[in-house]
């Protein structure tokens, strides 16, 4: 099939679905009519979109862990324990990591070993192996609702099958689950495979089940500017939108410097309006994700707390809709349920006792703001212009072209050629701003910038600096500074 | 002109971590070895054809993700089998899932046959200066 | 003697020194003039004041914690541990509370009582008890400037015998140790007192050794406002200075409203200032001290570090030079020291993370700052006219007129008229102005705060909102909302 | 009318913690009691003689600071003395030094003669139940 941005027709559907489902045994238990009625039947406080569109009229953020484990009687466990001791309001499943590789044997394995070994051999619940009747088991043990969070490149037969089972929400996108977690899949591949997947969720809405979309918002978690990830984060929406999908939510992982993180959240709310009204996507509800800090964590439990609590207060003050908590094990390995519970409820101490603060639109915020529409309109419009008014064949080229670029990516279809660092008041800006299209005048913000606090650090801005800005929050810093300083 | 030492270097498994990968080649490469980088999802036969191939001296392996403990297993003898049983063999990384005692882990990857087994947030300084001791002591390269 | 604010000479002094240091046996031990040459050769790495002011200089936040046990030796251990698990950069020694009601026998009791059963069963560290000696073996065995931290209606004898010891730091005054710390001492007296204890500073002083001091900002720790904590402060600052004491720190409990905070540390630099200005006290340094939250915690760890967090985080972002850090232990009993590191390894990393970033003097501040200023200035002036010219005799009639006033306390000396609440988004505002010398605006400012907040929830300001504010962050939120909103 | 019953609050021993004792004493009177607030920094024979003079039914102890273990020692056995060895005790706040295990903490207090021992962050209205409980099954007060 070529790729286009349109959405696609119920045979070119059909056609793929048929050898999907074939993938792996548990597909045989997808029926898609009987899927629809029991999705008619969850009750509203189990549905992630109603919730959602409740907390954005509400101004509330929300709080959502990550946590997934081999066994299903574990996972309900998990997410009860969640729910219960962590007071979370929206509740994931995360896959494990060979789930996302399609590499079903090895999860099978990895279920084995676990149930040996009295404790998960996997990082997330395996939920195609575990096929739909697993899935309900867990869908139908909760009471809040569910999302499946992933970081799949070919995710349709997860699709399939989670929300055959019940999930109310998914996580995901073509470009952003591509670059950050595969090597040598091509854009190509992956978004014409995440349209089949934003294509089911279309699919049930068509059918009156109301499913919510997130593209991953923070990629590869280090230093990504915000301008890369709304223009992304957006295309993305767009491309769920021509699908059929109607209730999304963009995400953005907090860079940790307080106004660019609240300009962040309004920039994305703003650009993502203006796109999706200006491309024709007015019934879809849009809604935002703010990503507790996703680089590397300090290893002491005790300055994890702070991060978190600071992430908190961030995604608290910028009024995004939901929050994804980090957990005082962070730099160490997945949480215990009880780690994962204490990051939740200091997140939601830290949300209450600030929601009744609303943040100044200060002129720095504005500034902020500003500065990231401009790039993210510059970088979007190109991507545009090379698809020829297809987003699509234009997030393809734009990779290839280097208009779109991820740092510190693993994937083979990136060039890598941006370089990031913090600017001397912790925001993230550019060192080198490698083929981007943007202006002149933006070009030279960020030079400005660096070299600005090259000028404090007495020192050139180098890899080293980026460097030292990747290490700095680990380390106990924001801005990586040399020692002396 | 000096022949540097080769070395391997990879994240194994389904594991796609590339930020310390590609810190780490940074620094090996600055300390003036040649890095063979594999990159993330790196299958144990492809460290193993790597190595044969450029005739390395080391195998650094990471895994961060959690599943370390099935992806390193083997490696060992799998590099026996086909003839460098005695190369260097380092593991670091997030090695198992969740936060876990590190002299069990430790234990457990010496076990399966791995020379160094480093803890999670190990710095690049550390894991150069160990390479080039155990490479001067076993005579690949002088002081 | 008669109160007036006025330095005593060296006669009155030496007259009231001769009774006090034979209050107890190791009163014998202090010995002025040997005294001095000990500080004298303390180096500046462990001299209070000298830090006090580099950090002021770089625009730091230095954090300190609060502890003290029975013995010496754990005594001794425990801050060392402070400094070296929990980073400190400045050290206290916190007095148990017999000592603060000067009941020596107690305390000696207390000591026996710990030594019996391997425990401290003392909130403090008895240092009359341990005399000269046993101070200076602890502050010789500490690397940090040494603060003694109390509570202490009449600490002159405490205040011989620590400073005799080495300590570089005295916190307290005659208002703010004795309205939230007893009950029926008179003010007059312990104003009286407290002169004694800051004179001796003085005589330090006109030796060559500065000693910081630093009146008691955060009062019960419990919805004082702003402006009667600055107001407090600023005489208690004024008083001190009279006496001699040339390097003053001035304090701040949170509030919890981010604006209301930084406001809080802003307006005290300024007026603190301005009023030593004034009356000519030029040759004072002056810093400032946040308190992180003063009034009840939650009891979940993960809970209370989200409050601790957030704490630094204004500490930080108000750029006051230090920080009195709270410990996940605070709802429940004192802390382990492993818990207090923890506190401050917390608050640490949230400082780092957030010196870089300045926050930006917005509108809603500078209101604020104005608000602030407008009430203490009122306040203050009211007393200097109360008292003819004279904070000292002006803040005992001031007291009895409820022109001073601090809610909660539990002195005699009090009105209690004033009814702190906060507003609808969860500034410290007063419900009832009690006998405050506000202007016509200032009272109705109040009064529309309080019914805009009223009205969102749907009922009449009363004390039950006060009641549900004491409980709000203790239950995980800043503002009491009755449980429907 | 309806005669009140009478109970004793106050804050025992060099204590000055005053909050939680202005909001019992407002709890404990807005629920029909006739409260003698003792306030804070409250010397055991304070507590017993107000007891004696009005009559109460209860004494009401708190301590918050960490010296409730010396300071609560022998009211019981002072009670006994004076002729009120029956009367209802009740002691409540942070009672021993540092973070500790509360079941300890209660039976310490119970050995010492008090009649319920609440653990930190008690609300008042389980303190006014539970008054209202042992009163009424004391014939003190009718339900
Ligand atoms: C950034 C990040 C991501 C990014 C990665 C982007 C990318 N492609 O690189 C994203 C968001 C995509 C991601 C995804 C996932 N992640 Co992740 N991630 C992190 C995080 C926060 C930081 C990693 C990092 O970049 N650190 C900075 C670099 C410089 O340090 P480093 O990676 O630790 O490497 C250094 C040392 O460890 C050492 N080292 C590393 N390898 C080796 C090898 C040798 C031989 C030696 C000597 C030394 C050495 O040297 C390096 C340089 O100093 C860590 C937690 C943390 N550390 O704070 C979690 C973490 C590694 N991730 C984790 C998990 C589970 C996942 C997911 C499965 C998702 C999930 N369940 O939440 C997926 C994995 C998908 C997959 N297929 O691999 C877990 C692993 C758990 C475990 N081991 O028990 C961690 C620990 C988080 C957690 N506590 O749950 N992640
Ligand atoms: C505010 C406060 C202060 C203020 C008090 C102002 C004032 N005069 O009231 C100030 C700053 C002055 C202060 C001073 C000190 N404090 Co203080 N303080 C607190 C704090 C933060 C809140 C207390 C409060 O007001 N809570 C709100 C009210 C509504 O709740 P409450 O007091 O707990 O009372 C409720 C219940 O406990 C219960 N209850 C209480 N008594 C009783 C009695 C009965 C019979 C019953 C049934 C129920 C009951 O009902 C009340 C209403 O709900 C607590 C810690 C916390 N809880 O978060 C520490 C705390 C009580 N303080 C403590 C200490 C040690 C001190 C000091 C010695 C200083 C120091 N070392 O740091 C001095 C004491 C000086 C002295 N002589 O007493 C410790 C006690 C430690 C321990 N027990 O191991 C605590 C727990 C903090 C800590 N973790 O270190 N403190």
């Amino acid at each position: 099939m070529e790729l286009k941005n349109k959405k696609w027709t119920h045979d070119e559907f059909g056609a793929v679905r048929e050898e999907i489902l074939k993938q792996w045994p548990t597909g045989a238990e997808v029926d898609f009519e009987e899927a629809v009625k029991y999705h008619e039947n969850i009750p509203a406080k189990r549905q992630f979109a109603k919730r959602l569109i409740k907390a954005k009229k509400n101004g509330e953020t929300l709080t959502q862990p990550r946590a997934g484990v081999a066994l299903i009687n574990e996972h309900i466990n998990l997410l009860n324990f969640l729910r219960n001791e962590g007071e979370a309001d929206l509740l994931p499943t995360t896959i494990d990591s060979y789930t996302r590789q399609n590499q079903y044997k090895e999860a099978e394995n990895g279920i084995e070993e676990s149930k040996r070994a009295g404790r998960s051999l996997l990082n997330g619940f395996p939920a195609v192996n575990h096929g739909v009747k697993g899935v309900r088991q867990v869908v139908e043990s909760v009471e809040a609702p569910l999302q499946v969070r992933h970081g799949t490149p070919d995710a349709r037969l997860l699709t399939e099958i989670t929300l055959a089972g019940g999930f109310t929400s998914y996580e995901g996108g073509g470009i952003s689950y591509n670059i950050p977690y595969a090597k040598s899949v091509s854009l190509e591949r992956t978004i014409l495979d995440w349209q089949y997947a934003d294509r089911l969720v279309g699919l049930y809405a068509e059918h009156g089940i109301e499913i919510n979309g997130e593209p991953f918002g923070p990629l590869t978690g280090t230093l990504v500017p915000p301008s890369m990830s709304h223009a992304i984060g957006i295309i993305e929406g767009l491309l769920a939108a021509e699908q059929g999908v109607k209730n999304i939510t963009l995400g953005y992982g907090q860079c940790g410097n307080l106004i660019q993180d609240v300009a962040a959240i309004k920039a994305l709310e703003q650009l993502a309006e203006e796109y999706f009204a200006k491309h024709g996507y007015n019934d879809c509800v849009l809604t935002t994700v703010f990503h507790q800090w996703m680089g590397g964590f300090p290893q002491d439990e005790a300055k994890a707390f702070a991060v978190i609590s600071w992430g908190a207060a961030a995604a608290a003050l910028s009024k995004a809709t939901k929050v994804i908590v980090k957990t005082p094990h962070e730099a160490l390995g997945i949480p215990t349920k009880e780690a994962n519970a204490q990051g939740l409820r200091a997140t939601k101490q830290a949300i209450n006792m600030l929601r009744d603060q609303p943040f100044p639109i200060t002129k720095e915020v504005e500034q902020e703001i500003a500065i990231i529409k401009a790039e993210t309109r510059c970088i979007l419009d190109k991507v545009f212009e090379l698809g020829k008014g297809d987003y699509a064949i234009g997030s393809v080229r734009s990779f290839e072209a280097g208009v779109l670029d991820v740092p510190f990516a693993p994937s083979n279809y990136t060039l890598n050629k941006i370089l990031p660092a913090r600017d001397n008041i912790g925001a993230v800006r550019l060192f080198d701003t490698g083929n981007l299209p943007f202006t002149k005048e933006l070009i030279d913000f960020h030079k400005e910038k660096m070299e600005e606090r090259a000028k404090v650090e007495g020192r050139k801005a180098s890899f080293q600096m980026v460097i030292d800005d990747i290490y700095a929050i680990s380390k106990g810093r924001l801005v990586g500074r040399p020692n002396s300083k | 002109m000096e022949n540097k030492v080769k070395v391997i270097l990879g994240v194994i498994g389904a594991d796609c971590h590339a930020v310390g990968n590609k810190i780490l080649n940074h620094a090996i490469t600055a300390a003036g070895f040649e890095v063979a980088n594999l990159g993330v999802l790196v299958p144990q036969e492809e460290f193993v054809n790597a190595a044969i191939e450029t005739n390395a001296k080391a195998i650094l392996v990471a895994s961060l993700y959690g599943h370390g403990e099935i992806d390193c297993r083997g490696l060992r003898e799998r590099c026996r089998e086909t003839g460098i049983g005695d190369i260097l063999l380092y593991v670091g990384g997030n090695l198992v899932v969740g936060k876990t005692d590190f002299a069990e882990v430790e234990k457990k990857f010496i076990d399966m046959g791995y020379d160094k087994v480093y803890a999670p947030g190990t710095l690049p300084d550390q894991v150069i200066n160990d390479l080039k001791n155990d490479l001067v002591k076993r005579g690949l390269m002088s002081e």
